[in-house]
Formats: C-alpha cells, sequence, structure tokens
C-alpha cells in the first residue's frame, strides 16, 4: 500500500466522520468542527491525485496541490464568515442552538 | 543513515502518540500540555522524515510550524484564564 | 527493512483517532484543542504527500488560525461546554447517521482504490504554461497559483474580501464603523506580553521570509501571510495592539490591494498580450513577485479580521 | 560508511529520542498538573535540542543549518513562557 493510497482511504474516513457530527451535533461551532474535518478529508481525497500525478517528471502533480491552498484559504473564509452567523444568531435569539422550535420560546424576543 | 533517522523519527511519533492520550482523559491544562508536546515533538520528527526522504525546504516548514504552536498555546491559555477577572501582575 | 511505512501507517491512525475525537468529545475546548492537534497531524500527511506547501497552509490556516476563530467564538458565545443533554439526538438518528457516513466512506475509498493506472493528469499542459508564462519560477506550485490557474488565485482573494464584508455586515447597525471586540478582555501576565513581543518580530521576519522563498522553493503569499496574520493576532491576544476600527481607510486598503492589483495587472496583460494575466516573458518573475507582496498583505489583513469579528458596539463606550 | 560525525548525530539524536520518552512518561505518570509541566517542558525541549545537534550535521547549507538552531530557539522561548503560563493559570485555579 504506498503513502498515496493510504493518505486517501484517511481522507475518505474523515469525510465520513464529519459527516456523522455535522449531522449529529446540536451544537452549531460543533457542527462547523466537524464540517472542517469533512473539508480537510476532501482535500486530502483529491490531494492524492497530486502525488500519483508524476507524469511531466514532476515529484508531484501541481495543479492539484495548488488548488488544495487555494481551498483551504476559501474554507477558512467560510467558516468565519459561519462563525459570524452563529454568534449574530445567538445574540438575536438568546439560543446556542439550530433548534427550530427554541425559537417559539418566549424567552427568544427579549435580545436586541 | 537515513534508516536510523527515521527509526527516530517513528519513535518519537510513537511517545507523542502515547502522549496524546492525556487528549482523551485529562483537564484542560493537561490537555494544553499534549498539544505542546505534540508540537514540538511532531516539529523533531517532521525534520527527521524529511531529513531522510529529502524533502526540499522543510526548515521553513518547521519554523512556520514553532511560530503557530506558539501562536496556539497563546490563544488556549487566553482561553483558561480570561474569564477569570484581571490579572494581579 | 524500512520504518517508514511503520510511521505512515502510524500517522494515519493517529489522524483517525484524533478526528474521531474532535466529533466525539464532551465539549467544545477538548474538541477544538483535538481540532488543531489534528491540523498538525494533517500537515504530516502532506508532507509524506511530498507537499511542503499545503503542508505549511493545512498547519497554519487549517489547524492554527481556524482553531483560534472557534475559541473565540465559543468564549463569546458563552457556551464553551456543550448544549443541554435533552438537545442530544435519539438513538434511531444516530444509527442512520453512522450508517450513512460508512456508506460514503467507503464509496470514496472503493473509489481510491480503483482509481486508473497510470492517473490523468494536467502536469505536462501546466508545465508548458507555466514555462510559457512564468519563466525563472523554481516553485511549480507558485507558478500554477500565479500564472496557469491565475483566475482562480485571484478570486479566491475576492472571496476573502467578500468574507470579510459579510462578517463586517452581521454586526449590529449601531456599531457599523467601530472596532472589533479584543481579543482578550482582562490585562494579560507578563510571561504572555513578553512572549508576544518576542515572538512578533520573528514571526513576521519567518513570514517575509517564507513570501519571498516560495519564487523558489516551499512558501508563498498564502504561507507568509497566514504567519504574518497569526503575529498580528499574537499582539492583539496580549492587548499590545487593538483591533483597528472597521472604517479605518488603511484597513480597507490593505484589504483590497492584492485583488486590485492583481486585476489591474491581469488586464493589462488583456490588452498587450491578448489574454488574461499574459506578460512578456522576461518580466514575469519581477512581476509575479510584484502581485504576491500586495497578496501577502492583503491575506495578513483578512485573516485576523475574520477572526476578530464583526464590530461591537460595546468596546469603544 | 559510517564517519566520526554519523556516530555523534546518531547519539545525539537517539539521546533526543530518550527525552521525548522521558517526557511522554512524566506527561502521564507524574500525579498531578505541576509535575507534569516540569517533565513536559524540561524533556520536549532537551530533546527537540539533541535531535536538532544532530540533523545539523546533515544540513544542506549553513542557513539551513542555522534555520535548525532558530527553530529550537523559538520553542525553547515559546515552551518556557507558556510554562509560565499554564503553571499561573493552574495556581489560579486552586486558590
Amino acid at each position: 500500500m504506498t503513502p498515496s493510497v493510504l493518505a486517501g482511504l484517511t481522507g475518505a474516513a474523515l469525510v465520513g466522520l464529519g459527516l456523522y457530527g455535522l449531522i449529529l451535533h446540536p451544537h452549531p461551532l460543533r457542527k462547523l468542527l466537524a464540517f472542517n474535518l469533512m473539508g480537510s478529508g476532501v482535500f486530502l481525497v483529491f490531494g492524492i491525485v497530486a502525488r500519483r500525478g508524476a507524469a511531466a517528471g514532476f515529484r508531484f502533480d501541481p495543479i492539484p496541490q495548488a488548488m488544495v491552498i487555494t481551498g483551504i484559504v476559501v474554507a477558512f473564509a467560510a467558516s468565519a464568515l459561519a462563525v459570524a452567523l452563529i454568534l449574530r444568531l445567538s445574540a438575536q435569539s438568546g439560543h446556542a442552538t439550530l433548534d427550530p422550535e427554541a425559537w417559539t420560546r418566549p424567552s427568544g424576543e427579549d435580545a436586541n | 543513515m537515513n534508516e536510523i533517522l527515521l527509526a527516530a523519527a517513528g519513535l518519537i511519533v510513537l511517545a507523542v502518540a502515547v502522549g496524546l492520550a492525556r487528549i482523551f482523559r485529562g483537564d484542560d491544562a493537561g490537555r494544553l500540555m499534549a498539544i505542546q508536546l505534540l508540537g514540538t515533538g511532531g516539529i523533531a520528527a517532521l525534520l527527521l522524515i524529511a531529513y531522510a526522504t529529502s524533502v526540499p525546504g522543510v526548515e521553513d516548514v518547521a519554523l512556520g510550524l514553532a511560530l503557530l504552536a506558539a501562536f496556539a498555546t497563546i490563544a488556549f491559555v487566553n482561553l483558561i484564564d480570561a474569564d477569570q477577572g484581571d490579572a494581579e501582575a | 527493512m524500512s520504518a517508514l511505512p511503520y510511521i505512515d501507517v502510524g500517522l494515519a491512525l493517529l489522524v483517525v483517532a484524533v478526528g474521531i475525537w474532535t466529533v466525539a468529545a464532551r465539549d467544545l475546548f477538548a474538541a477544538v484543542i483535538g481540532y488543531v492537534a489534528y491540523g498538525l497531524l494533517l500537515a504530516f500527511v502532506w508532507i509524506r504527500l511530498y507537499a511542503p506547501d499545503v503542508a505549511l497552509t493545512e498547519a497554519a490556516v487549517g489547524g492554527g488560525v481556524t482553531g483560534v476563530l472557534l475559541i473565540t467564538a465559543g468564549k463569546r458565545l458563552g457556551a464553551v461546554k456543550n448544549v443541554a443533554p435533552e438537545a442530544q439526538p435519539g438513538l434511531p438518528l444516530r444509527l442512520l447517521a453512522g450508517i450513512l457516513a460508512v456508506l460514503v466512506a467507503s464509496a470514496l475509498g472503493a473509489a481510491i482504490l480503483t482509481l486508473p493506472d497510470p492517473p490523468p493528469s494536467l502536469a505536462p499542459e501546466a508545465a508548458l504554461a507555466a514555462d510559457g508564462a512564468g519563466a525563472g519560477l523554481g516553485n511549480p506550485i507558485t507558478a500554477v497559483l500565479m500564472s496557469y490557474r491565475s483566475f482562480d488565485t485571484m478570486l479566491e482573494k475576492i472571496v476573502l474580501i467578500l468574507a470579510v464584508v459579510g462578517v463586517w455586515s452581521v454586526g449590529a447597525d449601531e456599531a457599523w464603523g467601530g472596532a472589533p471586540a479584543p481579543l482578550r478582555q482582562s490585562r494579560p501576565y507578563a510571561p504572555m506580553v513578553f512572549l508576544a513581543q518576542m515572538l512578533a518580530p520573528v514571526g513576521v521576519l519567518v513570514g517575509i521570509h517564507i513570501f519571498w522563498t516560495g519564487a523558489n522553493a516551499p512558501g508563498g503569499a498564502f504561507q507568509g501571510g497566514a504567519l504574518l496574520a497569526a503575529m498580528w493576532m499574537v499582539t492583539m491576544m496580549a492587548r499590545l495592539t487593538e483591533p483597528p476600527r472597521i472604517d479605518a481607510r488603511w484597513l480597507r486598503l490593505a484589504l483590497v490591494a492584492g485583488p486590485a492589483v492583481f486585476l489591474v495587472i491581469g488586464l493589462a496583460g488583456a490588452v498587450i498580450a491578448g489574454s488574461f494575466f499574459a506578460y512578456p516573458h522576461s518580466l514575469a518573475k519581477p512581476i509575479i513577485l510584484f502581485i504576491e507582496a500586495f497578496m501577502l498583505v492583503s491575506i495578513a489583513a483578512a485573516l485576523p479580521m475574520l477572526v476578530a469579528g464583526p464590530p461591537s458596539g460595546r468596546s469603544d463606550q | 560508511m559510517i564517519t566520526l560525525l554519523d556516530l555523534l548525530s546518531i547519539g545525539a539524536i537517539g539521546a533526543g529520542t530518550f527525552f521525548f520518552f522521558a517526557g511522554t512518561v512524566g506527561l502521564l505518570r507524574f500525579p498531578d498538573s505541576l509535575t507534569r509541566l516540569h517533565a513536559l517542558t524540561k524533556a520536549d525541549n532537551l530533546g527537540l535540542g539533541l535531535v536538532v545537534l544532530g540533523l545539523i550535521p546533515h544540513a544542506e547549507s549553513a542557513l539551513a543549518a542555522f534555520k535548525l538552531i532558530v527553530i529550537w530557539a523559538l520553542v525553547l522561548l515559546s515552551g518556557a513562557s507558556a510554562a509560565q503560563l499554564i503553571g499561573r493559570a493552574l495556581r489560579r485555579d486552586r486558590k
């Protein structure tokens, strides 16, 4: 088993883990964490192509690597935006959860 | 020579991995210490592996990691104590 | 007999174990510590895949800055511990999610095991394009980022700006134009101030060095910029500096500088040489370094502003 | 062909590896947080220092060797300061 196949399988496992956490965690920040886990798994799966594509005399294929770098930064930007939305949501409602039933409770109105 | 470097790297990774058990069971300070051990051990293993497999320019990566480990530590310490009132010093 | 395969397997198991911990940990702080460790471990995996550029980006942005973003958010939310146990999903949902996750992971794994060999690759085409446009760059990844896929890189900078605008605009109306809340409320201890004072100058130097060597060796504007951003945040966390007001002109100029310079030079290439971001062969390297210098500034300004969050009216009253 | 320099670096790297194990054992086996802190900061800084010392003869250039030393100095600086900070946070908790 080559390192790249191993890394790819690791990535696949991480995608599964992230998906599980994303569905099940009630805390929105934990959901975000799980989503990031999933994202890095996808990068890993994508990135092993970089290791395999040693076609043009490179030790690696620079294109997937460059795209993964771009992707990591974009993923961070999206996470930061999500965090800002979560904080604003909880400041408006007084709840740190995405549970729709929490909005109907009376304590949801006094904030802001 | 390379084999010896790799073996040392493997042993250090093993030591760090065992130390990570502190993340799983322990208090927040213990977790922080485990992260620190991971940071230093990781840098050592990274350098050893990179020297053995001749990955270019790895000193810069290790430099970045050293800076980031300090950055993360400051952030975590901030989290542990900042909500406990003002410092006396 | 080599120790390398054992290290690889050990690393992979460790990454998955820490990943499981990040999902399974009871409180947010423990999960975030796990995530930072995970980012660091993933950087080693990338080193093993001969991708030091990605390793540095993953450790800096994926582990470090994202971890700080999440713990800052957790502290502000005041909900570092997990939400009430009655909000936990029941067993049937857990089972269903588990089955779904296993299915997705095994499908991906199966796809990886059946990839064609030899793999399809754009590397020859990229090498040709990089030779044509980005001549003189020893680091093929920088050549790809700045020449072959230059449009991607520029748009990605614009995404960063859009994210900053998005974060700022979810703040309260009356706080608009003010400064984000400081990253630490109380006065820091003396050792922290000392560490920040020692670390920041060295870190800035290393960041600029990594940007500069990025033309020929692993590194570049992304990695250097992320390090500079981390150093700015270190000084903010030690209260040596405060987050700037978001209507400060210098801040806005710094945010826009990277993509603006990129766009202008790209369009100039379209006029002069007939295609977006084509430039004279002999000037390729100085032009790329020129653009990257502005991108460095933009990244170093954007990441801390994303972590600092929307302006808060409270801090300047 | 193993030269004297190689022997030196093997010795240093071996000693460094030993200190990493010492740090781990201390982190897991010592009874309370302050003693664990002691084990951690002493051992892993010495460990990295010795590994760096062992790698310097193999560095490609003088600049690379210098960077190795800077890496160690950075870890030393942040480790020492972090130990202070963690120790203070622990003492505050105990009060």
